[in-house]
C-alpha cells in the first residue's frame, strides 16, 4: 500500500506496489573485488533474454567495447586500467594526458621502469539497479514499467509505447529505447534488465548470476545480500583493501538503496556511476506545487490582461 | 569542456581544495567521459510540441476572455491557435513514442508520479473543450445556411461553455510540461524545476499573446498585447532566477546549440515586448512584436530542451554537483 | 587463468578467499594478474631461468621436502661419472653429436651396481638413436611411458654423494642466483624472492602449491624442458600427487586431452602406444617390447595385452596369434610426419589430399602463409566445419591473393567444405583437462547437412572399402579386413538409405573393451589379455563402460557425493583424479597431515583407501619391497609411487626420454634480442628447424648488427572473449562484438619511441609477415631490464583472420616454424619484431616489404646463422662422451 | 509459489488497470494493478522446454557441464549445470554463448564445393560429395602409395593423404578417424595437439 515514504525513504517495494505476501525481496550483490572482466554475464544475459548486438566497433577503452548500459546491453563490464594511487613522493601526480583512456593511451609518465606502481586494473559488471524508488517506473506512462513482486523493475514489452520518458529520468542512465537492429521486435521500446523476471517465478537464478565464473554477481534476498556486502567489506578491510566500500545498500540513501548493489573499489563516477543519485520523483510533489503555483499565475495574467480593457 | 573529457576520466583529486566555490572546469572524474544519466531519447517534436502545447494552452485563455469580453476577432484567432496548437502537439506527441501506434496505451493507467500520464489526461480533459470551441469558431465562419443545420448549431452552442472549461483546464497544460521535464534525471532539467514552470508559463503566454498580436485586429489586441508583455516579463525573470538556482549545469544554457536558442530567445522575447509595447497603434509593428514573441518562444523552448541534452551528455553535471555533496558530507539520505 | 579458462579460475577465487595467496607470473597484466597478489611480469621465454632460480634456492636452502624427496624421487640416485653438465662444456651436455645435432644420452646414465655389465638393456634401448626420436616425437616415450630406466639404480639416500641427483641438480642450478634471473628474466630480485617464499613456505606436510601452466608453455623451443622444471620444483616441495598439488595443465579445447589419448597424432596410437617405426619396430614382439621395457618397473609391463587389444579391435576377427594380431597392416612411420612437416611438404607439391576437421590452420597454426600456400598447392581439400572458415576460403580471399601469390584461376586445389554437427548435435564424450571423460546427449538434429566426424568417417570408411571390395591387392587387406561394423541409428528414412549415424555407444565400448566371445564389457584394463580373446581400442580408456554402463555419462550432484566427487564422469585411468596419489601418504602410508589426507593405507583392512581410487595396487602395503630379479609390477615397491615410471620415483632428474638434456636449462628462444647470458650455446642446440627460404628465422643477436632490425620482442595469448584461431566465436554475435578488432598491446614507453597513437594503427614485422592491427598502449606492459637494457615486449592476441563477422590480421602469420625436439611443438610464444606506426602495405608491396626487412635481417635465404654456439672445445668435450659404437643414421640435413 | 499466492500477487480482474490501482491497493500504479496478462502468464524457456540434454561445453578443456534446453526440436537455451563439480553451473563467455554458437543463422548447412581453378563456390548433395570424397581418398592412396621406403624398409603407407584437427571432436569420433586412416595407410594424421 502507499504509505509516507512511497517517494522517499527505506520502503519494500513489493507491498508498496500492491502485492500482498510478496515474496522476499530479490537482487544482486555484485562483488567487483573479485570481478574478473571475462563478460560472461554480458552474453549470458543476451542468450537468455535475446538481446540483439550492441556495436561492432573497438572503443580503445581497456577491454571494454560494450560502451554502456543501453537496450542492447542489459549488463555492462567496465575496465579501469588505474595507476598507483600514491605516486612515488618526488614524483608529481602525472598529469591527465588526453589521448582517450585512463592510463592506456597515457604518455610515457617519467616514472623509471624499475618503479613498479601499484597497478590496479578495476573490473566491475554494471547492470539495472532495480531502485527501492524507481524513477523510470514511477514516470511511465502506461504502466509498462511496473514492480514486480519480486520488488524488481521491469518493462513489459507488450505495453510500452516507447514514450521515452523512462530514458531521461533513470539516474544512473540504464534504461533506454531500443534503436536496432532493424526487425528486431522490441524496436522502438524501452529495454533494461528485468532481474530475470522469468526465472525467477520459476525460482531460478537470473542468467547472468548463474553464469558469473568467480561469483562476482550473486543474487539472492536483498536483506541477506546486504549482511553479506557488509561482511565482506569488512573482511576486505581486514584484509588491507581499505578501498572497498558499497554502493547503493543504504535504505536511507536518495533512491531507498537499490536492489542490485555493489562493492567497489574507488569512486562510484571512476565505474561510470554517479556518486549520490536522487530519484527525480522525490521533488515530484514539490514541482506540482510551483508548476500549480504558475498555471494560477497564468490564469491571473490572462485575467487582468482582459479586466479593465473595453473591446 | 567536453572534448577534454571525451574518453579521458581525468583524476586530479590532489588538487581539489576545500574552499572553492566554483569546481574547476576538469576537477571531476567519470568513466572514460562517457555521460552517465542518458539523454532523453526524444526528436526535437518535443520542444515544439512544447511550444505548440503552449500556444494551445495560452490561446485558450485568450479565446475564453474575448469571447467573454466581446471581441471576436481575438476570439478567432485564438480559437483557431488553440485548435492549431492541439493538433500539431498531438501530432508531436504521436510521432516522438518509439512506438505509435500504442499511443492510447497512455490511458491504461493514471499514474500521479508520472508527470507524462497526468499530462496525457489533462490533455485529454482540456483537448475536447478546447477542440469543440474551436470548432464552434469554425462553424461561425460557415455560410449562414449552413449553421443552421442541426448538429453544428449546437456546436456553436456550446462554442462558450467548452471554451470556457477548456481555458480553466488549459493553465495545468501550460505548466504541466515544465514538469515534464524537470522530473528527470536530466541536470539542467531536473535543476530547474521551481522556476521551469513559470518560464514556461510565461512563454505560452507570451507566444499566445504573440499569436493574438499576429492575427486580431490591433483595435481587439490589447487584452493579448498585456498578456503577451506580462508573459515575456515573467519569462525573462524567472530564466534569470532560475539559471541562479540551477547551479554548475546552468552553463549548459550559454554554451553550443542551447546558448544559441536562449541568446535568440532573450533577444526575441525582449524585442517582441517592447515592440508590442510602442507599436500598439500599428498593426503592422504589432504583428512583427508578435511573431518575435511566438519565436522567441520557441526559442526558450529549444534552447532548454538542448540544454536539457548537453547536460546529460557531459557526466560533469551529473557527477560534479553529487561529488561535492558528498565532499560537503551532505549526501542525500533520508534519515528523519 | 582467468584470460582463457575464467570458469576454472573460480577455484582460484574460491583458494583466495580461503586465504592462498596468488601469484601471477606473466609477461603482461592480464585478467589473471588484476585478482593476483602478486604480478610478476616476466621475459617472455625466460621461464627456465626463472623456476631454475626457484630450485637454486630450495636446494641452496634445503627447503626441500626432504622425507618426499628421499622416498619418493630419483635424487638419491648415483648418476654415471662419465655425465658433463651444461657448465662444464658451455651450454651443452655430454655426448652432443653436432653433425646431427642430437645427444647420445649413455653419458646420462644412472651409474650400475654391477659395474661388469653394460648397461641395462632398458637403457641401451631408449639410449638409441635420439635423431630418429626427435622425428618421430618418441623421444618422450610416446607421452607417458616414463622413464624406462632400469629399477633398482644405485642409491645414496643421505644425498652427499657427489654423483646423486641430489647434488648434480644442486651443481647445475647453483648458477641461477636471484641476480642472474634479475638479469636474464627482468625480474627484480625482490619480487623473485618473495616467489621463492610464497612457494616453499606453503609446501610441506601442512601446505600444498599447485603449478598452473596453460599450454603456452609448451609452445617454445625448450618447451617440454619448461614443463620438466615445474616438474622438479613440485617433486622438491613435495607437491606432486597430493591434494592442492601437482602441475596442472590448462589444456585449450574440449578434448584436446582426448585427442592425446585417442590420437589423432602421427607417432602414437590410442593409449599411448606408439605408432609402428619401420626402423624399430618390425615385429610385433619389437614393438611390443619397445614399450614394454622388460627390466622396469610398472604397469607397461603389461604393453603386450594393451598392444594385442589394440589390434584386435582394429581388425577384429581377422587378427589372430598366428598373424601377429596383424601387426603387419599398420603402417610403419620413418621419420618426422608431423604438421609442420607435411606442410612443408605441400608446399613441395608431396601431399594430394588433406583434410580439416573442426581446424583452422590458416589462422591458427604457426606461418599462416606457409599454412595457406600449402593449401593451395593440393589435389584436394576436404574442410569439416561449423562456419566458412579461412582454411575453406584461403583461395579466394586470403592474405596471399592481395599479394598475388593465390591467383584463384591458377589454383588447382578442389575444396569440400562439409558442414558439421555441433556438439549439441551429437553424442559422445570430450576428455577434459583433468583426464575426465563427460558424454555428451545428442539434444537435436543436426541442421541440413550437417554430419557428426562419426558419420562422415564411418560412411567414408564405408565407401572406400565399397570401392576396394573385390581387391586382391595385398595393400587393401587392411581396410576390408577392418572390423568397421558398427550399429547406426538415427533418422529411420537416412537409415534405410544406409547413411545411419553410427552409435557412439558402441563406439566407446569398443574403446574400452569387451570379451570377444560374450560381449561382456571389460571393467578395466587389468582384464585385458594377450591372447586374442579381449579387445579394446585404448587400454587408458578400459574401465568407462564397465558393467556395460556408459560411466562418462554419469551425472551424480555433487552436493551428494564427496568433494573428490568420483562420481560425476569417469577419469583415466581407472576413474583416478588424481594420479600417483600414493605419494599422498608417508612412506609408511600415513597421510602426511590431517588436512592433506587423501589416501592412505589402512591397517585394519589391510589395503589403500581414502578420498580417491588409490593409484597404487590395493593391497600392496607400503612395506613391501620386491624381490631380487623383479620387474614390471612385482618390482614395484611400497614406496614407489610413480608407478608409470621404470623405477618407480618421480624423475627429479632424467636420464632418458628428453632429446635435449636429462636437466632443464636456460636457453635463449630461437628468436631472441640477447645473448645466453649463462652459456655460448644461444639456443637449444637440439630444436627441430626447417631451414629453408620461406621460413626465414629473425638472426642470432650475435650474427649481426641486423639483430637491430627486429629490436623488440612479442608473444600472444588468447583473450576471454574468443576462441582459439576464431572458428568458433568470430563468427558467434555475442562474442565478436566483444572484442571487434585485433589489436596490439604496446607500453607507453615504446609507444613514445616508436610514435604509436592509441587506438591509432600499427603494423608488426618479422621475416615472416607484417601484420597490422590497432594500438591499445597500456601500463599492463611494462619495459623490462634485462642483461642491462631495456627490452619492450609486444602482445597480440591472435583470433582474427579474415573471416566472420569480425576480422583481421592473423599474429600467427608473424611466426616461423621451429620446433621443441622432444614433442614437435612449434615455437609460436615468442619472436623478435619490430612496430612500426601506420598500416602495413597491400597487394605485392607487402612482399617487398618483408623480404626487405629479412634481407637487411640477413636472413632471405632462410639462413639464421649456426644453430650450435657452444665453443668449438665445448662441443669436442661434450662428443668425446658419446658412445663410440653408437651408430646414427643419416638424416637429411634441411630436416633439422 | 503457490497458486494461492500467485493468485495474490498477480492482478485482479478488473478490465480497466486505472480501476484496479484503486482496487489492488496500488493507487500509484505501480506493481500489482499495471500487470498485463501476458506477464502473469510468463513462464522461462527453461521451464517450458520438451527436454534437457546434458551436455559439456565445446571451447576450453575445462569440461563444464551444460545443460541444454530443447523445444520443437529446437535449442531454446544452453547454461550451465549446477549440480557439476567442474563448474557448479557457471560458464564464460564463449561457454554461455554456446546457444548462438549452434543456432547461428552463419552456419553451414549444404556441402560446398570448389572446383579447381574456380572462383567461386556451387553446391554439392552431400551424397554425392561423400562418393567425391572417397573416389579421391582411393586415388590418392593408390598414386602415392609406397610399399617400402627409400631404405628398403617395409613402412606400407601412403604420404599423399593429410588430416589436421580433432581437438574438439569427441574420443569416439577420433577413435575412429585414427583406426580408418591406419588402416588405408595415412599416417600424417595429426592435431592441435601438436599445435
Amino acid at each position: 500500500m502507499t504509505g509516507p515514504n512511497s517517494l522517499f525513504g527505506p520502503l519494500d517495494p513489493a507491498p508498496d506496489a500492491g502485492y500482498v505476501d510478496a515474496p522476499k525481496r530479490k537482487g544482486f550483490f555484485t562483488d567487483t573485488s573479485v570481478c574478473i572482466g571475462c563478460k560472461a554475464c554480458e552474453v549470458a544475459c543476451k542468450e537468455w533474454n535475446d538481446v540483439p548486438e550492441n556495436l561492432y566497433q573497438m572503443l580503445g577503452t581497456s577491454y571494454d567495447n560494450s560502451h554502456s548500459l543501453n537496450a542492447n546491453q542489459w549488463r555492462h563490464v567496465a575496465f579501469i586500467e588505474r595507476p598507483g594511487t600514491t605516486p612515488a613522493p618526488d614524483q608529481p601526480a602525472a598529469a591527465p594526458v588526453d589521448i582517450g583512456m585512463p592510463t592506456v593511451g597515457a604518455a610515457p609518465s617519467g616514472v623509471p621502469d624499475e618503479a613498479k606502481p601499484d597497478f590496479q586494473w578495476l573490473m566491475s559488471s554494471d547492470v539495472c539497479k532495480h531502485c527501492t524508488h524507481a524513477a523510470c517506473l514511477d514516470v511511465c506512462p502506461t504502466g509498462s514499467l511496473f514492480r514486480s513482486e519480486f520488488g524488481t523493475v521491469v518493462v513489459q514489452d507488450d505495453i510500452c509505447n516507447g514514450c521515452g520518458y523512462c530514458v531521461a529520468a533513470c539516474p544512473y542512465g540504464v534504461i533506454d529505447r531500443r534503436k536496432g537492429p532493424e526487425g528486431d521486435s522490441r524496436v522502438g521500446i524501452a529495454q533494461k534488465c528485468t532481474l530475470c523476471y522469468d526465472r525467477l517465478t520459476d525460482n531460478q537464478r537470473p542468467a547472468c548470476a548463474q553464469a558469473c565464473p568467480t561469483e562476482s554477481i550473486q543474487y539472492g534476498d536483498v536483506d541477506e545480500l546486504r549482511e553479506r556486502a557488509s561482511e565482506r567489506v569488512a573482511t576486505l578491510h581486514e584484509q588491507g583493501v581499505m578501498d572497498a566500500r558499497l554502493y547503493g545498500n543504504d535504505p536511507e540513501d536518495g533512491v531507498g538503496g537499490t536492489g542490485a548493489f555493489f562493492l567497489l573499489l574507488d569512486e562510484p563516477e571512476v565505474y561510470g556511476l554517479p556518486p549520490d543519485p536522487v530519484v527525480t520523483t522525490k521533488d515530484l510533489p514539490r514541482m506540482y506545487q510551483r508548476a500549480g503555483l504558475a498555471a494560477a499565475a497564468m490564469l491571473a495574467g490572462v485575467a487582468v490582461s482582459f479586466l479593465g480593457r473595453r473591446p | 569542456m567536453t572534448q577534454t573529457h571525451d574518453g579521458s576520466p581525468t583524476r586530479r583529486r590532489g588538487s581539489r581544495g576545500g574552499d572553492r566555490i566554483m569546481v574547476p572546469e576538469a576537477d571531476f572524474t567519470s568513466y572514460y567521459g562517457r555521460a552517465i544519466v542518458k539523454p532523453a531519447p526524444w526528436e526535437k517534436d518535443i520542444a515544439f510540441y512544447l511550444f505548440t502545447g503552449g500556444v494551445a494552452a495560452g490561446s485558450s485563455l485568450l479565446a475564453a476572455g474575448a469571447d467573454l469580453t466581446g471581441r471576436p476577432g481575438l476570439r478567432r484567432v485564438a480559437r483557431l491557435g488553440s485548435l492549431g496548437g492541439l493538433g500539431l502537439s498531438v501530432g508531436f506527441l504521436v510521432h516522438d513514442l518509439g512506438r505509435p501506434s500504442r499511443f492510447l496505451n497512455m490511458l491504461r493507467v493514471a499514474k500521479l508520479t508520472s508527470p507524462m500520464s497526468v499530462g496525457t489526461w489533462i490533455l485529454s480533459l482540456h483537448g475536447p473543450f478546447a477542440a469543440l470551441a474551436s470548432a464552434a469558431e469554425v462553424v461561425s465562419m460557415l455560410p449562414a445556411g449552413w449553421q443552421r443545420i442541426g448538429p453544428l448549431r449546437l456546436v456553436a452552442v456550446l462554442g462558450r461553455p467548452a471554451g470556457l472549461v477548456g481555458a480553466l483546464t488549459a493553465t495545468p497544460v501550460a505548466a504541466y510540461t515544465a514538469v515534464l521535464l524537470a522530473d528527470t534525471a536530466t541536470p539542467a532539467w531536473h535543476s530547474a524545476h521551481e522556476e521551469l514552470p513559470f518560464v514556461f508559463c510565461g512563454s505560452a503566454s507570451a507566444a499566445s499573446g504573440g499569436l493574438g498580436l499576429l492575427g486580431a485586429p490591433v483595435a481587439q489586441a490589447g487584452p493579448a498585447r498585456a498578456f503577451a508583455v506580462g508573459g515575456a516579463l515573467v519569462e525573462l525573470g524567472a530564466e534569470r532566477r532560475m539559471e541562479r538556482s540551477m547551479g554548475l549545469s546552468a552553463e549548459t544554457l550559454h554554451h553550443g546549440k542551447a546558448g544559441r536558442w536562449m541568446r535568440a530567445s532573450t533577444l526575441l522575447t525582449a524585442g517582441g515586448a517592447i515592440g508590442a509595447l510602442v507599436g500598439r497603434r500599428s498593426r503592422l509593428l504589432s504583428a512583427v512584436s508578435g511573431a518575435a514573441l511566438m519565436a522567441g518562444s520557441l526559442c526558450t523552448r529549444m534552447g532548454v530542451y538542448e540544454a536539457g541534452l548537453a547536460s546529460a551528455r557531459d557526466p560533469k553535471y551529473t557527477v560534479v554537483p553529487q561529488r561535492e555533496r558528498v565532499d560537503r558530507g551532505e549526501p542525500v539520505r533520508h534519515r528523519q | 587463468m582467468a584470460e582463457a579458462h575464467p570458469v576454472g579460475f573460480q577455484w582460484v577465487v574460491e583458494a583466495k578467499k580461503r586465504g592462498a595467496r596468488i601469484i601471477h607470473v606473466d609477461p603482461r597484466f592480464t585478467r589473471t594478474s588484476a585478482l593476483a597478489h602478486q604480478h610478476v611480469p616476466i621475459r617472455v621465454g625466460s621461464d627456465i631461468a626463472f623456476l631454475g632460480g626457484i630450485i637454486n634456492h630450495v636446494l641452496q636452502n634445503e627447503l626441500d621436502f626432504r622425507e618426499y624427496v628421499v622416498n619418493y624421487t630419483n635424487a638419491a640416485n648415483i648418476i654415471s661419472d662419465k655425465f658433463q653438465d651444461v657448465d662444464d662444456l658451455d651450454g651443452l651436455f655430454s655426448g652432443f653429436d653436432a653433425e646431427t645435432r642430437t645427444y647420445d644420452p649413455t653419458s646420462w646414465q644412472f651409474a650400475q651396481e654391477d659395474q661388469q655389465g653394460d648397461l641395462g638393456r632398458a637403457q641401451a634401448d631408449d639410449a638409441g638413436d635420439t635423431a630418429a626420436q626427435r622425428n618421430t616425437a618418441s623421444g618422450l616415450q610416446n607421452e607417458s611411458h616414463g622413464m624406462q630406466v632400469g629399477s633398482r639404480p644405485p642409491r645414496d639416500e643421505t644425498l652427499q654423494h657427489p654423483m646423486c641427483v641430489y647434488q648434480v641438480l644442486k651443481r647445475h642450478y647453483a648458477r641461477y642466483t636471484p641476480e642472474v634471473v634479475e638479469q636474464i628474466c627482468g625480474v627484480s630480485q625482490e619480487d623473485f624472492l618473495e616467489v621463492c617464499r610464497a612457494w616453499t613456505e606453503n609446501s610441506g606436510r601442512e601446505r600444498t602449491t599447485a603449478l598452473v601452466y596453460s599450454v603456452g608453455w609448451t609452445q617454445h623451443s625448450v618447451g617440454v624442458q619448461y614443463i620438466r622444471a615445474g616438474s622438479i620444483l613440485q617433486l622438491l616441495t613435495g607437491n606432486m600427487g597430493r591434494p592442492g598439488g601437482g602441475i596442472m595443465a590448462l589444456r585449450g579445447h574440449a578434448s584436446i586431452q582426448g585427442s592425446t589419448d585417442i590420437p589423432t597424432l602421427f607417432n602414437i596410437l590410442p593409449g599411448y602406444l606408439p605408432m609402428p617405426n619401420a626402423e624399430k619396430h618390425q615385429t610385433l614382439t619389437d614393438w611390443i617390447d619397445s614399450v614394454r621395457n622388460p627390466g622396469s618397473k610398472g604397469f607397461w609391463a603389461n604393453a603386450g595385452a594393451y598392444g594385442i587389444n589394440l589390434l584386435k579391435a582394429y581388425w577384429g576377427d581377422a587378427a589372430t596369434p598366428e598373424n601377429d594380431f596383424c601387426f603387419d597392416y599398420m603402417p610403419r612411420i620413418t621419420g618426422d610426419h608431423g604438421t609442420y612437416r607435411t606442410v612443408l611438404d605441400m608446399i613441395d607439391g608431396k601431399v594430394q589430399g588433406y583434410f580439416l576437421l573442426g581446424q583452422n590452420p590458416a589462422v591458427g597454426s604457426a606461418h599462416g602463409r606457409a599454412q595457406r600456400l600449402g593449401m593451395a598447392n593440393l589435389d584436394w581439400l576436404v574442410v569439416r566445419d561449423l562456419f566458412e572458415i579461412e582454411s575453406a576460403t584461403f583461395w579466394k580471399d586470403s592474405p596471399e591473393v592481395a599479394t598475388g601469390e593465390i591467383v584463384p584461376e591458377e589454383c588447382r586445389t578442389e575444396v569440400f567444405l562439409f558442414p558439421a554437427a555441433s556438439h549439441v548435435e551429437k553424442e559422445g564424450t570430450f576428455t577434459q583437462t583433468q583426464r575426465m571423460l563427460q558424454w555428451r546427449e545428442k539434444a537435436v538434429e543436426p541442421p541440413g547437412d550437417a554430419r557428426s566426424e562419426l558419420w562422415f568417417f564411418y560412411h567414408l570408411g564405408r565407401l572406400v572399402r565399397e570401392r576396394l571390395a573385390g581387391s586382391d591387392d595385398e595393400r587393401d587387406r587392411p581396410l576390408l579386413d577392418l572390423a568397421w561394423d558398427y550399429p547406426v541409428h538415427g533418422n529411420p528414412e537416412e537409415v534405410a538409405g544406409g547413411w545411419g549415424e553410427p552409435s557412439a555407444e558402441a563406439v566407446l565400448k569398443e574403446i574400452n573393451g569387451y570379451e570377444v566371445a560374450t560381449g561382456r564389457p571389460l571393467s578395466g584394463f587389468l582384464e585385458m589379455k594377450d591372447d586374442g580373446s579381449t579387445l579394446g581400442g585404448c587400454w587408458i580408456y578400459s574401465g568407462v563402460y564397465a558393467d556395460g554402463v556408459n560411466q562418462a555419462a554419469r551425472r551424480r550432484s555433487r552436493h551428494d557425493q564427496s568433494f573428490v566427487a568420483p562420481e560425476w564422469g569417469w577419469a583415466w585411468p581407472m576413474n583416478r583424479r588424481i594420479l600417483y596419489n600414493r605419494a599422498s601418504a608417508d612412506p609408511e602410508g600415513r597421510p602426511w597431515s590431517e588436512r592433506k589426507a587423501y589416501v592412505w593405507w589402512d591397517e585394519d583392512t589391510q589395503e589403500w583407501t581414502g578420498h580417491d581410487v588409490p593409484d597404487f595396487e590395493k593391497t600392496k602395503p607400503p612395506s613391501y619391497r620386491a624381490p631380487e630379479g623383479s620387474d614390471g609390477v612385482a618390482a614395484i615397491e611400497g614406496i614407489d609411487p610413480f608407478i608409470m615410471q621404470g623405477d618407480g620415483k618421480g624423475a627429479l632428474y632424467a636420464p632418458q626420454g628428453l632429446i635435449d638434456g636429462p636437466l632443464p636449462t636456460h636457453y635463449e628462444p630461437v628468436e631472441s634480442p640477447f645473448r645466453n647470458l649463462l652459456h655460448g650455446q644461444q639456443g637449444n642446440p637440439t630444436r627441430k628447424e626447417y631451414r629453408r627460404a620461406d621460413n626465414p628465422m629473425n638472426p642470432d643477436p650475435r650474427e649481426t648488427a641486423a639483430a637491430d632490425v627486429f629490436p623488440y620482442v612479442f608473444t600472444t595469448s588468447r583473450l576471454t572473449e574468443h576462441h582459439t584461431a576464431g572458428g568458433m566465436s568470430r563468427y558467434v554475435e555475442h562474442l565478436a562484438e566483444l572484442q571487434p578488432e585485433m589489436f596490439v598491446e604496446v607500453s607507453p614507453a615504446l609507444a613514445a619511441e616508436r610514435g604509436l597513437e592509441h587506438m591509432g594503427w600499427c603494423h608488426v614485422v618479422t621475416a615472416r609477415s607484417a601484420i597490422e592491427g590497432r594500438v591499445m598502449v597500456t601500463e599492463r606492459l611494462r619495459p623490462l631490464r634485462v642483461e642491462g637494457r631495456t627490452v619492450h615486449q609486444v602482445w597480440m592476441p591472435y583470433h582474427w583472420g579474415q573471416g566472420g563477422l569480425v576480422s583481421g590480421d592473423s599474429a600467427n602469420d608473424l611466426f616461423g616454424i621451429s620446433l621443441d625436439p622432444n614433442v614437435l611443438i612449434q615455437e609460436s610464444k615468442v619472436g623478435t619484431c619490430d612496430v612500426r606506426p601506420g598500416r602495413r602495405p597491400t597487394g605485392p608491396a607487402l612482399r617487398e616489404y618483408v623480404e626487405g626487412y629479412a634481407r637487411r635481417a640477413g636472413v632471405a635465404d632462410g639462413d639464421q646463422g649456426p644453430v650450435v654456439t657452444a665453443s668449438a672445445a665445448a662441443q669436442q668435450e661434450s662428443a668425446a662422451g658419446q658412445d663410440a659404437a653408437q651408430q646414427h643414421s643419416p638424416q637429411q640435413r634441411e630436416d633439422q | 509459489m503457490t497458486t494461492e499466492k500467485a493468485a495474490r500477487t498477480k492482478r485482479s480482474l478488473l478490465p480497466w488497470p486505472v480501476l484496479r490501482q484503486l482496487a489492488d491497493g496500488d493507487v500509484l500504479g505501480r506493481g500489482r494493478s499495471v500487470r498485463s496478462k501476458r506477464t502473469d502468464e510468463l513462464e522461462p524457456r527453461t521451464a517450458t522446454a520438451d527436454r534437457v540434454a546434458h551436455s559439456v561445453c565445446p571451447y576450453c578443456a575445462v569440461g563444464c557441464a551444460q545443460k541444454v534446453f530443447v523445444k520443437d526440436d529446437k535449442v531454446v537455451q544452453i547454461e550451465g549445470n549446477p549440480e557439476s563439480p567442474v563448474n557448479r553451473g557457471r560458464l564464460c563467455p564463449k561457454g554461455s554463448a554456446s546457444k548462438n554458437l549452434v543456432t547461428s543463422d552463419l552456419r553451414q548447412t549444404t556441402v560446398r564445393y570448389r572446383a579447381p581453378y574456380a572462383t567461386e563456390w556451387t553446391d554439392l548433395d552431400l551424397h554425392t560429395a561423400m562418393d567425391m570424397v572417397a573416389d579421391r581418398v582411393v586415388r590418392s592412396r593408390r598414386e602415392s602409395w609406397q610399399d617400402i621406403d627409400e631404405q628398403g624398409r617395409k613402412v606400407r603407407r601412403t604420404m599423399g593423404i593429410a588430416s589436421l584437427g580433432g581437438a574438439t571432436l569427441d574420443n569416439e569420433e577420433n577413435y575412429l578417424i585414427k583406426k580408418l586412416f591406419t588402416a588405408m595407410g595415412a599416417i600424417q594424421i595429426e592435431n592441435q595437439a601438436r599445435i
